[in-house]
This record gives structure tokens, C-alpha cells and sequence, in this order.
């Protein structure tokens, strides 16, 4: 089975492995901003689609699978992965969508749908109502709702077309900024209200189904670390359960499941509130960025059970072949600039080391010369590490990011170690809202960087020693001749 | 030789003769042995060792990574200060690198801006560059606006 | 506790980190030869001890903890790590040893010691005399002994002090060459005779003790891809072993663990013969190059174990806690040149480039620029994957392994592949003798080979055509414009 | 331009001209891209991408590292085998580069040797030295034994 991986980055070159490993040849495509992305030579194949966008062209996908003969598509998170139109046309030009049905894509595509699906079946859902707010505020609408109340887009996802109105002179405010929003990234404006939970607590259950009445629960994903709501921890399992609530959320998402038949991978997203009440919130029908995490603790390669279902129609495993070990942290290292405001950073990394030893594993997409663009996600790699409890995996992360080195874009790498080491990351007690006032210490602490400035004033001196006598500038020669010289004793 | 390294806020005054190394009046012993062509650095102290990526970046900027944290610095001596008075003004001038949408302007006249700070957002083939201000100083003349389309070479923003 | 690692290279390191994530400091020694090796800046302090040959000095390391102030010292594997008098000397110091009693690595070290205290604890060990080969060969002795036989150092390690006579007449040459060796290697050229098993496999079991009764088993390794008794590839669980006599080797290890109220973590190999019979050789008491597969398949950090009992004399475990879950092999990368009979190479790493993604685990002394000498062992870096079962793992390296880039000196790299690849190891069919009759490929395969002449002749066309118009020999800047020249458009 | 590249026993003629290139006769499509500046590429043909390090050694031997496979070969245009006759014998002497115990010779007068074959092994300061063949050629002279102490500069193997 030949497969084309609709993606880039970290996320394709992740998918193109496990094909490997299970001998699928694989189609990478890349587009003019990814002339020397790591996913091209990662495939063994490469077909060239176009302009920075063409990720999201389905008719542009279709056609590079076409001309490179792959029969199925994997479309990995973003970009198209949650597209029905996208899973159809891969399925009318006769190749195999790895992912859910187009129908499932299309309800849970549908926040408002979704909802109404799984209150049917018997989930928890939100307060609210599953309509639409309409395009006229009705007379007194403002006045009906209970504040804090979240506007969020129908067509959803990634975090935006959500706003957030404290009162009834705020709420049609939010609602224009939600729809221009939303219209602006899904071409749709239908939004709705969600109460706001206060002290909420984002958890997640990984199903997996055969499409044919069989629905897998994988265990579940804390990851209410998130900025903007973008997630930038997850962990596995999550911190402090009550085994009943947790047995909760996995009977929940398995209702979900098999209430759509679903196929595939899947995450049920909820939220946990205070009393902890377990809240649906929507279903993601794709592989997630956090999958390492649940990978980890079971042992499972996520996707090797997409593929293998993809190619048999048949899944490989039963819930009683899946165990949970030890506990698992994902950080997600991203090029960003902490120092103001976290605006995704650009350039090129002219340093890479990435972090290794017991229990650690790296999904990346780095190597030294990569050019850091604005085009795409600032999502360079991720860090995932497993212990045999959460205390062990903590101390492992707290080891591992300051092993991992890279030069000429700013990460967030020092911000992830400090939320490490945060009292309330490490208590397990912290809610989605923990970021807003979890404050980063910017500069390098002091010791490090008096160090840095000792290394910068002898570099600086070896350059000046150097180039004296070869004021010409000849002086990289001669700087290498002295480095083999340094060498020679050594070997 | 003394060289007068900037990081953020703080400055170190560094003297560095044969191998007698002085931090602010303090010797210390330290020696940065190379470990390869590539920025990778070995800084020995006494009874210690450290791994350094060192990389010059333009106008005397200087990027070191050690233990996951990234240093950007400045590094001075006093010829280079004195080369820089007779470069004059040109040092802080910020111009299109190619022809492009300018997304947006961060600076207004008259602002003092740090060394690296992002003073404006340019866009060119669907693609955002953050053009950043060379060297430390005040803003005198930005000749732009959000929205604007620029020719390469067009001056953005001038510091002093 | 501050631990200092009497060692250098992947172990000192791999060390170093579970003494971070326990919060142990660490000193690190390095000798003239390791200015500038790795292990150094991966420990909080390190200690210049001199010669090459430094790290074999007992006085040198116990004066190098002493001037640190360690509480603690860990040996790794080789060195000093199996020498009782260096363990006594730590002890003597008011320093802890990390691993065995004294006395149980002097029983160890000598092998007709080992023999008798495992055939008096009921082990089936090996025939033969538990009498070292007198110096004045008695008549009649040669035609006394069945042949093949091997020629074994009582002191021996390492693969080292070992000769085949096949016949009465070679017994004596043999003998004499053993002991020659083993005067050099050990300064101890007694010497004794054991039958050689055809077809044996090698399989070791590990155990830890806590010195006060309490012996665990922690699963078995096979390790009979060896090339000069070294070993290359190793895996777990054995492959193909019959659950009677895996339960056989836990039980014969653990008499003998409990026989020697068995102390930190130890090793206890056996041959396998071809009627699946179990023959114990020795003890190894030390952590074991391999230990890693145990690590994966287990999910315990052994030497956390390790530390964890020398700081507090009590085990974290219970036998009921061992639980092995899939499969691990470790691949052994080595700097060595295959296609000149295996030699050690030497030179300095130009590039590196290591393997990551699920389930990898990469144990690493590399980085670009590092002088590979010949003062130590060949061992660059060590590759290990874990599956769900040993297909999985099987197809996971031959995944890793095409990953892993090096430059600058030869390794076993491509040999691993080939060696992965063959129908024997497949097969899980294999004996300790399976690399003498092992052939590799020693050219590139053919589209590779032709990959590299058109990369090579192409890059050689790019050096001219840009050196020509600057033939002073400047042309390196500017290569270097145009190469930022060709990123801008990408950021 | 022609290049004729030698790896072990096989040996292509590749023609590049601009972006046209013909390897032993047969046109292919492959571009060469840069990565980085430490010898990092990307070998793009028609339909896959390849990641290749390339490294130049002495003696224009050009060391290749592709999908964990590692090539030593060595490149030559006519203008190379035009000045390699003009510079004469001396591209085959092998000299000690430091003084110390030569551990073992491996060759004798009148052998033939492969480029990068270890002809000698060196000990200085408890160090070992693998001695390579520069050229392939034939051992006309091995001044030296085992055991021999030898200064720095010393002939060990001529080859010619």
C-alpha cells in the first residue's frame, strides 16, 4: 500500500516512519515554502504541489496521488485532516482515506451536530443550547444568558472563532469578533454559546475504531497547559483522577464511538470542572499532535493501528490487549519569541542537538541549516518522555529539554522547563487557564549567563588573536589547521 | 584586551590577557577550547566544563546556546566602538530586503528600541519576515505605514 | 549524594543523566585522551586525571572522588568496574560503591571460583575439572581430554584469555597462548579447561539483590551475535525460548544470586546447548553494556535501581512489580572498518546525525568534531528499539539503523543492517558461532553506490564553478552568500 | 565538464553541463541542493529527495554519507590527472607526522595498495596512528619495521 502523507513536518515524518517500518512506500509532497523541508527526503518519494497553500488544495493533494500511483492518503493533523469534502474526493478517485468516514469528518466538523450526537447517546454535554445564535439578536437574547459565556465558531477547531463575553454589553461584540473570525478561517460563521466553566480542566479520551461496531479506548490526556488555546504539555495519564471518573470519561467517549461507528483514530475532548463533573466538549476525528503521549504508556504505535485497519479493514487488537504503564509528558518545542509576547519567530536553526537516553523519544523535524518560516505552525519538534510514574517522567523532562540545543531561532524551551518546575505543574493541580497567570522568568538565570558572557568575550578574543596576522581575513585556514593540530594528539 | 558584553539589561566588563581572564574585577579561570568548525565550543572552567554553541550574527551580535537556553549578546571593544562612530549613521538603517507588504510597523518616532527588537512585519511571496532593529537606539525617521507596498532597498525604519 | 563515574564514553554519560533526574551532582574524570569527550560536560564537575591509562588507576580515581567531595562512585562497565580491589579501596575511603560487595566480585573475577560456588548452589554448570590447568602439564593429561576444548583464563572478561585446541596436540600451544594473554590482560595466567559447546546460544539472565537476602530476576537477554566474543546485537526476551527453560534460567539465577546474597545488579550468563539444556558460565557483576533491552522491556531505569539501593540499602521492588512487556534489541555502533577484517578505526566525527521516533532510544557518546582514538573500545554509540513483538522490533531497526549518519571514520553500521536483514536472525535461528560464517556486503548496494557518484560529481562541479571566478581561493563567503541568498525566500 | 568517480572497484564517468547531467551515458535529472554550510545536501532527482553529507578528504578523496551507508570515493577531472603528473612520486611518500613507535607495517616492497589503505600503525604518547595509502599505487620502498622508534617526518612507505 502506497502511501501519500498529506502533511509536513514533524507530523509527516512521523507517519512515514511507521510506514517503513511496515514496508509501505511512501509519497511526501512539499510546497514552495518546503524546497528543503526534512519531510521530502524523509519519503521515498517527492512531488512538488506549489504555492505555501497548496496543503489545504484538495484537488492539488488528489492529483500528486494520483501521478505518484499511491493508494492511500494519510493526512495527518491540520491542513486537511479535518475536511469531509477533502476524505470524499479521496475516496471518489478510488484511493484509501487513513482516517475516519467522510460522514464522521462531516459531524464532528459540526460542533452544534456534535453535540446534539452525543447528548442523544447519553454524554454529558455542556450546558447551553445546541442551536445556532441566530444572525438578529432577538430582543432581551443578551439578557437570557448566563455570564461568563463562551462564543465559539460551529465550524471550529485549532482554538479559533472563540471569544469570550463576561456580560451582556460585551456578548454581540464577541459574537462578530467569533463569526469574522470563524468566516475568515472556515468560511463559515455559524456560532453558538457554551457557559464558561471556571477552574476547568481539559482531558481527552484516544478511541480507536474498526468502523464495524468495534470501538477501542486507549486511556485518556490531560493537557490543560495551553496558551491561546493551543496545547503545549499533554500527559498521560491524567494527574489525580478519581478511577471513577476516569472509567466515566472512557464509558462516555466509548458511547461516542460507537453511537458514530466510528473508524480510526479519534480523541473526545472534555472538560472537568471543579466538582469534578465531566463536561463533553467536541471529538477531533484525527490523529492528535499528543498521540506520542498515549503511545508511551501502552506500548501501541497509533499509527501502525491506523494503517494496518486502513489496508485488512480489520483492527488488530481488542480493549483487553491494552494496558496503560507508567506515566508519559509531552512538550511541544516551538519557535517562538517569549520575550515578546510568544510571536512565532523566524530564521534558520544553525544549531541542533536533540536530547537522548532512557525513555525519551523526539518527534522532529529540525536539522541544522532549516529555515524557519511564518508559512506554517511554529511547531519544531516535540519532546516526549515516559517514567515509570509522573513524578519520574517530570525529573526525566526536567533533565531532557536542557539537553535539547538549538541555535538561531528563540523556542520556548527555558519557558517549558520553568512551567516544569511550577509548583502547581508539579502538585498536578492547574487548570486551562493556568498560563494567563503563569509568569516566566525571561532572562537566563544569573549564573548561565555570566558563562555566556565569559564564552562570548574569549570567542570574541580568539577571532581578534586569529585575524590579527592574517589581517586579509585568511584567517579560517589557519583557525582549521590549529583545530586538526588540537585534534591530532587525540586520536 | 577589555570587551564589554551587553546581555539584556546587564553589561560584564571582560579582560582577557594570555590566559588570565578578569569578570567585572574578578579573575577567573576559564579557557574556551573549540570543538569544531561548526560554533561548538568547550568552556573550561577549573573543575568544570561546559558545552557552548557560539555563532556570530550581523553587527556585532553574538547568539550562545548552553544547557537549552538561548543567550543573545552584544559584544564590544573599544575599537569597535570607535569604528562604529566613524560608520556613522548607516548602521541604523532598516531597509526592505526584497520587494514586499508591509503587515505591519511596531515603532513610532522618537522610541527607543533595543538591539534585535522587531521593528517592523514585512510580507513577499506569502511569506512574513520580522525586520529587527540592528543596533540599539532612537528611532528617528519611519517612512512606512501598515499596508504599504515597498520596492527593495526602501528605507523601513532609520535608528540613531 | 554526589556520585562520581569512574568511566568515560556512552555509559559515563548514560549514568550522569538518571544522577540529574535523581538530583545526584556528578564528576566526571577524563584522562589526556578525553580533553574533549562528551561525558565531561554532561557531569556538574569534572577531574583531569592524566595518562590514557587513568582510568584503570585505583589511587587516581579514590583521589579524584576525594578532592570532589564525592559520597559515591559509580564504576560503569570495564575499567575498574569488576576489580575487588578498587571496590575495597572505595569502601576504605568511606566512599559507596555502586555495585556488588568486595567479596562477591573477587568470587566472580576468578571463574573456577564461580564454577564451584554455582555447582555447590545447583546449577548445572558446564563439565570439566574446577582445577586450573596445572604449570607442568602431567602425562597422559592432553589424551585425558575430550576435544574440542576451550582454553579459558580463570581472570578472564571481555572475550579475552580464551583459545580452541581441537586436538591433543594443539592443547599445550593453546594453553600457552591463553596464558600469555591473560598475563598481559589480567597479570594472572591461570588458566582452565572447558568443553565447547557446538551450537550454543549465549543467554544471560539479570538479577538484582539488595545484599541482605532479597534477589529479583529481571528477565533474560540473548546475546549470541558475537564477533570475537564480543557481543554485537543483543535482545529480549530470547527468542524462541521454551517458557520451561526460561523459568529454569530465572530459577538457576536466582540460587545463585541468593548463594552470594547478591549485592546491586549482576549478570549470570549461560550457554544453551542444542538440546536445550542450560550451562552456567560465569557472573558478570556489574551493570552490562546491554542492560538497555532489560530497561525497554521492563520500563525500569536500572541504574536508578542501582543508585536508589546505595542511597538508602533497601530495593524500591518487589519481584511482583517485574513485568517484561514486547521486545528490545540493542545494536552496537561501532568505529570500526568492515571491509579490513573489523579493525578499530580512528579519525574524528565529521557529521552526526543520530535516529529518533517511536520507541528509539539512542545511548551516544557523539557529536561532530569528536577525535575517535584508539587508546578505548570501539563502542560510538548504542542503537535500541523496543516493539510490541520481535517482528515489530526487527522492523523498527532496520527502520533506525539507514537513519543513523555518520561521517568521518568507518562503521558497523551497514553490516547491522545486512546482519538484521539475513534469514538466521530473522529466523531468531542463530548460535554464538553465526558471525564466522556471516558474509557480509562489503560494497555499497548498486543505485546507492551510483546516488553517490552523481551527489559526488555534482558537487565537485559546484566547487569549481564557484572557485573559478574566484581563484584565490575565497570562495567560501561567497558560497555562503548564496546560500543565504537561496534561505531568504523560504522565511 | 567530465568527472570520473572512482568508488572501490567501479568507476562512472558523470557529464555535467549546466543543469544537464549524464551519468556513464545516461542522461539523468538530478539537482544538487545545499543545506547548510557543514556539508549537508539534498540530492533532488525528478520524483525523491535525497539527504546526502559530503565531506572532502585529502588527496581529492570526497567521503559520502547516504541513508547510513558510507562512501569513500574519490573524484578526478582531466585538469587533476594533468597536474597529478606534473607534481611526481612525492604524492605517494608517507612520512611519520609525529615521533613515535611504529606498532606494525603492513605491506612489503612491491604490493599493491588502494587509496586509504592502512599501510602502517603509529604510537606516539600511548596513542595509535592508522598510516593510509594517499594514492593508490605500488609499495616501492618500507624503509621501516616493527618495533622501529621513528622521528616526525620519517619515510615509512613510498608509493608510486
Amino acid at each position: 500500500m502506497k502511501v501519500l502523507v498529506a502533511n509536513r513536518g514533524e507530523i509527516a515524518i512521523r507517519i512515514m516512519r511507521t510506514c517503513r517500518e511496515m514496508g509501505f512506500p511512501t509519497v511526501a509532497v512539499y510546497s514552495d515554502a518546503d524546497r528543503i523541508a526534512p519531510h521530502t527526503r524523509t519519503a521515498d518519494e517527492a512531488v512538488f504541489i506549489g504555492e505555501p497553500k497548496a496543503y489545504l488544495e484538495i484537488d492539488t493533494i488528489i492529483n500528486a496521488a494520483k501521478r505518484s500511483g499511491a493508494q492511500a492518503v494519510h493526512p495527518g493533523y491540520g491542513f486537511l485532516s479535518e475536511n469531509a469534502a477533502f476524505a470524499r474526493a479521496v475516496e471518489a478517485a478510488g484511493l484509501i482515506f487513513i482516517g475516519p468516514r467522510p460522514e464522521t469528518i462531516e459531524k464532528a466538523g459540526d460542533k452544534l451536530e456534535a453535540r446534539r450526537i452525543a447528548r442523544d447517546a447519553g454524554l454529558p454535554v455542556l450546558p447551553g443550547s445546541d442551536e445556532q445564535v441566530p444572525c438578529e439578536l432577538p430582543l432581551g437574547f443578551a439578557d437570557s444568558v448566563q455570564y461568563p459565556v463562551l462564543v465559539k465558531a460551529a465550524a471550529g477547531g485549532g482554538g479559533r472563532g472563540i471569544r469570550l463575553a463576561r456580560s451582556p454589553e460585551e456578548l454581540e461584540m464577541m459574537i462578530n469578533a467569533a463569526r469574522l473570525e470563524a468566516c475568515q478561517a472556515f468560511d463559515d460563521d455559524t456560532v453558538y454559546l457554551e457557559p464558561l466553566i471556571p477552574e476547568a480542566r481539559h482531558v481527552e479520551v484516544q478511541i480507536l475504531g474498526d468502523g464495524q461496531g468495534s470501538v477501542l479506548v486507549l486511556g485518556e490526556r490531560e493537557c490543560s497547559i495551553q496558551r491561546r488555546r493551543q496545547k503545549l504539555i499533554e500527559e498521560s495519564p491524567a494527574p489525580g483522577l478519581p478511577e471513577s471518573t476516569r472509567q466515566a470519561l472512557y464509558e462516555a467517549a466509548l458511547r461516542l464511538g460507537c453511537a458514530l461507528n466510528y473508524r480510526s483514530l479519534g480523541t473526545v475532548e472534555f472538560l472537568l470542572d471543579s466538582s469534578g463533573q465531566i463536561h463533553f466538549i467536541e471529538i477531533n476525528p484525527r490523529i492528535q499532535v499528543e498521540h506520542p503521549v498515549t503511545e508511551m504508556v501502552t506500548g501501541l504505535d497509533l499509527v501502525r493501528e491506523q494503517l494496518a485497519l486502513a489496508e485488512t479493514g480489520h483492527l488488530r487488537l481488542k480493549q483487553e490487549d491494552i494496558a496503560a504503564r507508567g506515566a508519559a509528558i509531552e512538550a511541544r518545542i516551538l519557535a517562538e519569541d517569549v520575550e515578546h509576547d510568544f510571536l512565532p519567530a523566524s530564521g534558520a536553526i544553525t544549531y541542533v542537538k536533540e536530547p537522548g537516553g532512557p525513555f525519551v523519544r523526539v518527534d522532529s523535524a529540525l536539522y541544522t541549516g532549516m529555515p524557519v518560516g511564518t508559512s506554517y505552525d511554529s511547531l519544531l519538534a516535540k519532546v516526549i518522555v515516559w517514567g515509570e510514574d509522573r513524578e519520574a517522567a517530570i525529573a526525566r523532562m526536567r533533565r531532557v529539554l536542557p539537553e535539547f540545543q538549538i541555535s538561531g531561532v528563540p523556542t520556548d524551551l527555558y519557558f517549558l522547563l520553568q512551567l516544569m518546575e511550577s509548583p502547581a505543574f508539579l502538585s498536578g493541580q492547574f487548570h486551562t487557564t493556568y498560563l494567563d497567570s503563569f509568569k516566566p522568568v525571561l532572562d537566563p538565570s544569573p549564573d548561565l549567563e555570566r558563562e555566556a558572557a565569559i564564552a562570548i568575550a574569549l570567542f570574541a578574543h580568539n577571532q581578534r588573536e586569529q585575524t590579527l596576522p592574517h589581517s586579509n581575513g585568511q584567517s579560517k585556514p589557519w583557525r582549521d589547521a590549529a583545530w586538526r593540530e588540537q585534534m591530532k594528539g587525540m586520536l | 584586551m577589555n570587551y564589554t558584553v551587553k546581555i539584556g539589561k546587564n553589561e560584564y566588563q571582560i579582560k582577557v590577557h594570555h590566559n588570565r581572564v578578569v569578570v567585572d574585577g574578578e579573575p577567573v579561570s576559564s579557557r574556551l577550547i573549540r570543538l569544531n568548525n561548526n560554533g561548538l565550543y568547550l568552556l573550561r572552567h577549573d573543575d568544570r566544563d561546559v558545552e557552548v554553541h557560539i555563532q556570530e550574527k550581523e553587527a556585532g551580535g553574538v547568539e550562545v546556546v548552553i544547557a537549552g537556553q538561548r543567550v543573545v549578546a552584544h559584544v564590544d571593544t573599544p575599537q569597535r566602538r570607535e569604528r562604529r562612530k566613524k560608520e556613522g549613521p548607516q548602521a541604523g538603517t532598516v531597509v526592505a530586503p526584497m520587494p514586499g507588504l508591509v503587515v505591519s510597523v511596531n515603532v513610532k518616532e522618537g522610541e527607543d528600541v533595543q538591539q534585535g527588537q522587531v521593528l517592523a512585519v514585512l510580507e513577499s511571496m506569502k511569506m512574513q519576515m520580522q525586520m529587527r532593529a540592528p543596533i540599539e537606539g532612537r528611532v528617528t525617521r519611519v517612512p512606512t505605514r501598515n499596508g504599504a507596498q515597498v520596492e527593495k532597498g526602501a528605507l523601513l525604519v532609520q535608528i540613531e
